[in-house]
């Protein structure tokens, strides 16, 4: 797959795919009506703000070698815990404090079975993605929760500061964790090691399974969160709003340059990924392209964008 | 003002419970090339011995949906249950098939597989599922349908009877109610589902087209189309962008709709949004405003319809082709009477507390 | 009290017991060598005194203590280290990244000191003047490469016990004296190295006491003094008597096998021009980085920018397929057998079918792929080259260093090739097996066979090859003379690189 | 991943599946009311028989290291072609060789897109998934075509030979010309060194380009099969009949023993896998359980299983 491998190349390839980025924007701007705006950008943000964070939590697995295909159901399942939590009466801070633990403990989960029991992460993930996407329509016989509690509402999702929507800035929180941890801090070290020979890795005493059981645990807490935004969004916990997201998650992923064979992959590209799939469908929605059409396009402009920047 | 619910509720309240009179042809079924007569669910009626009857029949039920991801079905589930259970008949497995035809047809030959007497089920492409549904009756299972009816299949041959609402009726309330909160003029969109061969959700489109027709004063300015109806959000979001004066949005149910309100939240735009169906949840919308009217079916009641018809034909008993059960319209005034009158339980806390005492 | 003392080590895989019982000491200050056949379960015993494999029985003790830890990690922090034979090196990391790997300078919050690390490693690579630069990743280097990386990385531990595993396997002299000069550095640092090769020359220079590896058992120690090369090679034998080489000027007239005019490829290479005869075995002479190995990938297609003239039999073979260059009856054994050379997770019969699937077809015709012309085949150069391994279906990953290189050697002869290009073929080859596969080589030639024979070990030139030319920076500037003996190969070699103006290594 | 991968314990681990398959089949067959029958039998393999052709193709893909999730929306997009064909009153074998050389046309640009511009097979197929998903619904703008023409309905699916039913007979058909091609011809050979190691195995002559875009050509034919099947099945083109699909193919293949990173795989292994899935469902179902339920058990089944057999 991933024969270049040069920083050079990479470097190039990163430019080049915001350069195509661009000029799609660019594009979007000039001949989608009303599109070149603030309140665009704003909208755009808002609405891959979810595909981000778990893009970012998603990129450790993917670079440590593995994949995790729970992140949707495990983002249903968090958003009805949530409601349910406060629809409970819990303070909303321990609800949401709950619900991110939960969120990590599956993420240890999935980590322990891959590591431990040595089951292909594919088909551990798999399996869990159908446990909770049950689970989220089993706890309250499909019917959805209603978060009645604004607070919460408008810290995760309706609220804004400085004129910027929250789930911007919990994208940007999260943005700057993963940064530090994938880019700066010795984690991100540990991770990449793993993922480019994880033989090699345990030969210079990095802990393999523990690295990766993290990785797990980040991908755990971040869907747990955007599934906590999700809830806060429609202002109520829905047990199929996180249905699918793992594909597209896993996509933005891949465009930003992750390798799905782990051992390279950056967070920016992830999130760039993420902002570009999202300008995509919402340049084609607004040039009024139904979603069939819509479709077509889109799968083509992925395919073209990343094949000129592989070149 | 001193009026209180349940006991004493204003007469304008009361006025929107008288259910929408029945269409004479509602529904689109095979066979009925103009619609056929539409029954109501009260001709069904069962003697003790009947019951009895049905009851040393130790029958089976299967429910075959096309997805739970909503009030609507949940609520007519609810209803088939609780139904078949006076008739001693168990329900031995509902399935889900999240939209996709193909998952329904599985779903279908696994049901056929577990020989059930009765299967109930909506089908989601009447077209290309109807040789599967063919095989169910083939299979000497009694087919009762929601909504949706497979094509060229006969009613009282292949399949039992259909129950539903008049959709494209009950699309057109809520459209000319959103023309009307605009004082008749200005732009408006809609958004519903991508497949038109979901009939009964894609003549809510051909309703809500009727009823703007009849304002010279509304620009429809975009029909956003999803798959599934979290993708209500994105759809919403851009289409508002892309129109900056749109004022009202009809959605095609209350899922959607919902998904509706959010974006148009989060852009920080005030729209009113116009939908069918309420449940539980979704009627916080209403109660909060966000949903300024709503076209309800009464998913509970057509349940019940369902469960009887099944029970009737059970009994070798004629059923009528079409039972339609009237649909109601529900505003923030009739919120709480409605809610209880479609879900057949007492309105949820949170409901009542968003309605600081203003309905009833 | 000893640095290093094991006692009693056993150890199995499966049904293949490796070691039975052995004890292993090792003094501060001192080099010990580990000699044993290919397979003998020298890294083995290693592996075990660094935490990689638990013993089955028996017990470490580290100046006294006991030390049987559950990974790698812990022996590290009790101040073992090794340089590994297939190396531990992440192929996406900076040769600084990887020297630091595992152990990397951090600040608060583990932050990673990056500067630190850059500085670090540039002080060492300047330190032992290896020819690398630090930004350049580990998956674009070439084997002898990595191998320094892997050296500096061991080294910069400042580990009190220092285990190295073939260190020099690819590397010229060179790098080979910058590493005996480590190492004697090290020794009067009182640090105690455990070193493991199968160049004689090296065992016999550095080491203060030799032990050997045999059949589950260690023999010695001995003091190299007590010893000679004949003498271990004859305590290593299976009982085959050393082979000698039946030597001197095969080549035959006429069209030769194989013919280069003006190859050049952008990278590297320029203007490439020389031929060998059909049963004559050529030497190629450089150093790490001369393009011997760019050469040899260029000859068989592997380089799509190869520009010149190459013919087999005085056909020309069309450039940029691989495929075309196997038909036209080139083979090529790679230096780096476990990225090139093998599939590591599948069975050594369905590793040495690869390039002859052709010719085992079941019945000639239909492409039935017939298993057992496979086994058959591997079975035929199981016992012709000697492979120690359980059987056909054996994974290659399982095979220790040595036998896999005999395995990638046997896959190409299978083709029965025309021109045979060979290189490093001995690198990691116990001392009789080397011997075995010369012999085997000029057997080929002697076939009609023509034979490019690349190798760092100028003993192994002087002594298999005909003629031998030099190579210096991606030209050939030189032909040795026939019957050159090695310390002459060595001065030629370093006043034609004194001689050459551009530095060694682009 | 992949640690243990000596043949040995390979064949363990195979028949462990087995035992395992067999294990759930027999607990099914005593609880479950009417499973143990002669039509559950039939009922399971028709269900299942989708499923397991796509996933032969997928197959020869996944073990030459990469991935197809084009095949779900591929399968929609044969049987919506097909229906067309036949309605512009093509016979009916031309409109079905025509849909598989499609299908296979598909495959081929899959497998060019991703050898030649290096593009990682992920993406090139996701972007693909969504190019057919897309095209199927606009091709008649999301209505279904029926297919009155019944003979090739009853030789696709619901005729029947010697009590067999077609599509069981089809199934059976592939996975003839899915082992020889893997275990019998020297393309299987080339294929699993070209999963092996690629490098290697261009080292050693084989063209390591044609190899994968040939298993991409054997998916897409595949898919285009399973797609007719499916149209047979509903006596119609539906333009999303096929979606999801790939999820459960790819599981199917995976818990067949097949390695997600290439090199080693099984025909039969991932027929199990397929039927083994449809038995958890359809026994599942048959015990009472609703979608959402079994959902939560069938997950835990899968990775139970998978786990029982990696030790
Ligand atoms: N991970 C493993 N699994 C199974 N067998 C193994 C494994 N590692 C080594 N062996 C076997 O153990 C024996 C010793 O291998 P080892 O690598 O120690 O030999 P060696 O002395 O280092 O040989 P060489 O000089 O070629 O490196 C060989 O027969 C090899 O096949
Ligand atoms: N033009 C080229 N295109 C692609 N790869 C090349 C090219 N030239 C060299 N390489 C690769 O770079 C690697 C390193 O080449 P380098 O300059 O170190 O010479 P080398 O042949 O490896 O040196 P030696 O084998 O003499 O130690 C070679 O093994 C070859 O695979
Ligand atoms: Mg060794
Ligand atoms: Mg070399």
């Amino acid at each position: 797959m991933n024969t270049q491998n040069s920083l050079a190349l990479r470097l190039l390839r990163d430019h080049v795919t915001y350069v195509i980025f661009l000029a799609v924007t660019i594009f979007f701007a000039v001949v989608a009506p009303n599109f070149a705006s603030f309140a665009t950008a704003g909208a755009i943000l808002r609405i891959t703000a979810i595909v981000s964070v778990i893009a970012i939590g998603m990129t450790f697995v993917i670079i440590s070698g593995e994949i995790d295909l729970s992140v949707g159901s495990v983002a249903s399942f968090s958003g009805m815990i949530l409601a349910l939590l406060l629809d409970a009466g819990l303070p909303s801070w321990l609800g949401a404090i709950l619900t991110l633990a939960m969120g990590a403990a599956i993420g240890a989960v999935n980590g322990l079975l891959v590591t431990r029991l040595k089951i292909p992460s594919f088909l551990v993930t798999l399996g869990m993605l159908s446990v909770f996407s049950g689970a989220a329509l089993t706890v309250t016989n499909t019917m959805p929760v209603p978060i009645v509690e604004n607070g919460i509402n408008n810290v995760l999702w309706n609220g804004s500061l400085f004129t910027i929507a929250a789930p911007v800035w919990w994208t940007l929180l999260v943005v700057l964790l993963g940064y530090y941890l994938l880019h700066v801090s010795l984690f991100g070290r540990r991770v990449l090691a793993v993922g480019g020979n994880a033989v090699a890795a345990s030969f210079s005493g990095i802990n393999v399974n523990r690295t990766k059981i993290w990785a797990f645990v980040l991908s755990g807490s971040a869907a747990a969160l955007a599934g906590m935004m999700l809830a806060a969004r429609s202002t109520a916990g829905n047990p199929s709003l996180g249905a699918g997201l793992e594909l597209d998650v896993i996509a933005a992923v891949i465009i930003g340059g992750t390798s799905l064979f782990g051992g390279y992959g950056t967070i920016l590209g992830s999130v760039i990924g993420a902002i570009f799939i999202g300008i995509i469908g919402f340049g084609l929605l607004v040039m009024g392209f139904s979603t069939s059409v819509q479709e077509i396009i889109k799968g083509a402009i992925i395919i073209l964008a990343v094949s000129v920047n592989r070149r | 003002d001193n009026y209180s619910w349940p006991d004493n509720i204003p007469p304008a309240a009361k006025e929107l419970m008288t259910p929408l009179p029945l269409t004479p042809t509602g529904q689109i079924v095979p066979g009925y090339p103009n619609g056929a007569p539409a029954a109501s669910p009260d001709v069904l009626t069962f003697t003790p011995d009947q019951i009895d009857k049905l009851k040393a029949g130790h029958f089976t039920a299967g429910i075959v949906m096309h997805t739970m991801a909503a009030g609507w079905p949940l609520l007519q589930v609810q209803g088939i249950t609780q139904t078949l259970k006076g008739f001693g008949i168990k329900v031995v497995a509902v399935t889900d098939a999240k939209f996709n035809p193909g998952t329904q047809i599985s779903d279908l030959e696994e049901m056929i597989a577990r020989k059930p007497s009765v299967i109930f089920s909506i089908p989601i492409d009447p077209k290309s599922e109807s040789a599967a549904y063919k095989q169910a009756s083939a299979a000497g299972i009694k087919l009762v349908f929601l909504d949706n009816v497979p094509v060229n299949m006969a009613p009282g041959k292949d399949y039992v009877s259909v129950t539903a609402s008049d959709n494209e009726k009950n699309a057109y309330y809520a459209a000319k109610e959103l023309a009307e909160s605009m004082g008749g003029k200005g732009e408006v969109g809609i958004v519903t589902l991508v497949y038109d061969y979901y009939y009964s959700v894609a003549v809510r489109k051909v309703g809500a087209l009727r009823a703007f027709k009849e304002y010279p004063g509304i620009k429809l300015d975009g029909i956003g189309t999803i798959a599934s109806p979290d993708a209500a959000y994105s759809v919403a979001t851009s289409m508002l962008t892309a129109h900056p004066k749109i004022q009202g949005i009809f959605a095609a149910w209350d899922t959607p709709a919902e998904q509706v309100v959010a974006a148009a939240k989060t852009l920080g735009r005030k729209i009113n949004v116009t939908t069918n169906d309420i449940a539980p949840d979704s009627a916080l919308f209403v109660a909060r405003g966000e949903f300024y009217a709503v076209g309800s079916q009464r998913p509970f009641d057509q349940g019940v319809a369902e469960a009887k018809s099944a029970a009737t034909a059970l009994l070798d008993e004629k059923v009528p082709p079409y039972i339609e059960v009237p649909t109601l319209r529900v505003k923030k005034l009739n919120l709480l009477s409605a809610l209880q009158s479609v879900t057949h339980q007492p309105p949820p806390q949170n409901v009542i507390a968003a309605c600081a005492g203003q309905c009833f | 009290m000893s640095l290093i003392e094991m006692r009693g080590i056993s150890k199995s895989f499966g049904q293949n017991r490796v070691l039975s019982d052995v004890d292993f000491t090792l003094e501060p200050g001192e080099v010990h060598a580990l000699l044993g056949e290919n397979g003998a379960g020298k890294s083995t015993l290693m592996k075990i005194l660094m935490g990689v494999y638990q013993p089955d029985a028996g017990t470490i003790t580290l100046d006294g203590e006991e030390i049987i830890g559950r990974s790698v990690g812990e022996h590290l922090n009790q101040g073992i280290a090794m340089i590994f034979q297939e190396l531990s090196l992440v192929p996406n990391g900076t040769v600084a990244d990887n020297i630091f790997l595992g152990r990397e300078p951090h600040g608060l919050g583990w932050r990673v000191d990056r500067r630190a690390m850059r500085r670090e490693a540039a002080r060492l690579i300047e330190l032992y003047g290896f020819a690398l630069s630090l930004k350049t990743e580990i998956g674009r280097l070439p084997f002898a490469q990595r191998q320094m990386v892997e050296i500096l990385k061991a080294v910069a531990r400042g580990a009190r016990v220092l285990i190295m595993d073939e260190p020099t396997s690819s590397l010229t002299m060179h790098e080979e004296a910058a590493l005996m000069g480590i190492i004697a550095e090290l020794k009067s640092s009182g640090i105690g190295i455990v070193y493991i090769s199968h160049r004689m020359a090296e065992i016999f220079a550095v080491s203060d006491r030799i032990s050997l590896v045999k059949d589950g058992q260690l023999i010695g120690p001995m003091r190299p003094a007590e010893t000679s090369v004949a003498h271990i090679s004859g305590l290593m034998s299976r009982g085959v008597a050393t082979v000698e080489l039946a030597r001197g000027n095969a080549a035959r007239p006429g069209t030769p096998a194989l013919e280069v005019r003006g190859l050049s490829t952008a990278g590297k290479l320029r203007d490439i021009g020389f031929s060998v005869a059909a049963g004559e075995v050529v030497g190629l002479a450089g150093l790490v980085g001369s393009g011997r190995s760019t050469l040899a990938k260029a000859l068989f297609g592997l380089l799509p920018d190869r520009a010149g003239e190459v013919l087999v039999d005085g056909r020309a073979v069309p450039p940029g397929d691989p495929a075309d260059a196997a038909k036209a009856g080139l083979a090529l054994v790679p230096e780096d057998r476990r990225r090139e050379g093998l599939v590591l997770d599948q069975g050594l019969a369905a590793n040495i079918s690869l390039p002859n699937l052709d010719r085992l077809r079941l019945g000639g015709g239909w492409p039935i792929f017939s298993r057992s012309a496979a086994d058959a085949l591997f079975g035929k150069f199981r016992t012709a080259l000697a492979i120690n391994a359980r059987g056909p279906r054996q994974a290659a990953a399982e095979l220790s260093g040595g036998n896999q290189q005999k395995v990638v050697f046997a896959k190409w002869l299978a083709t029965s090739p025309r021109v045979l290009i060979l290189d490093e073929p001995t690198s990691g080859v116990d001392v009789n097996a080397k011997a075995e596969m010369r012999a085997l080589m000029r057997r080929t030639a002697a076939e009609g066979v023509g034979v490019l024979l690349i190798s760092s070990e100028l003993e192994e030139l002087a002594t298999t090859a005909d003629r031998v030319l030099l190579m210096i920076d991606g030209r050939i500037t030189r032909e040795a003379e026939p019957g050159l003996h090695e310390a002459g190969l060595r001065a030629m070699l370093q006043d034609e690189v004194a001689s050459s103006k551009r530095p060694v290594i682009a």
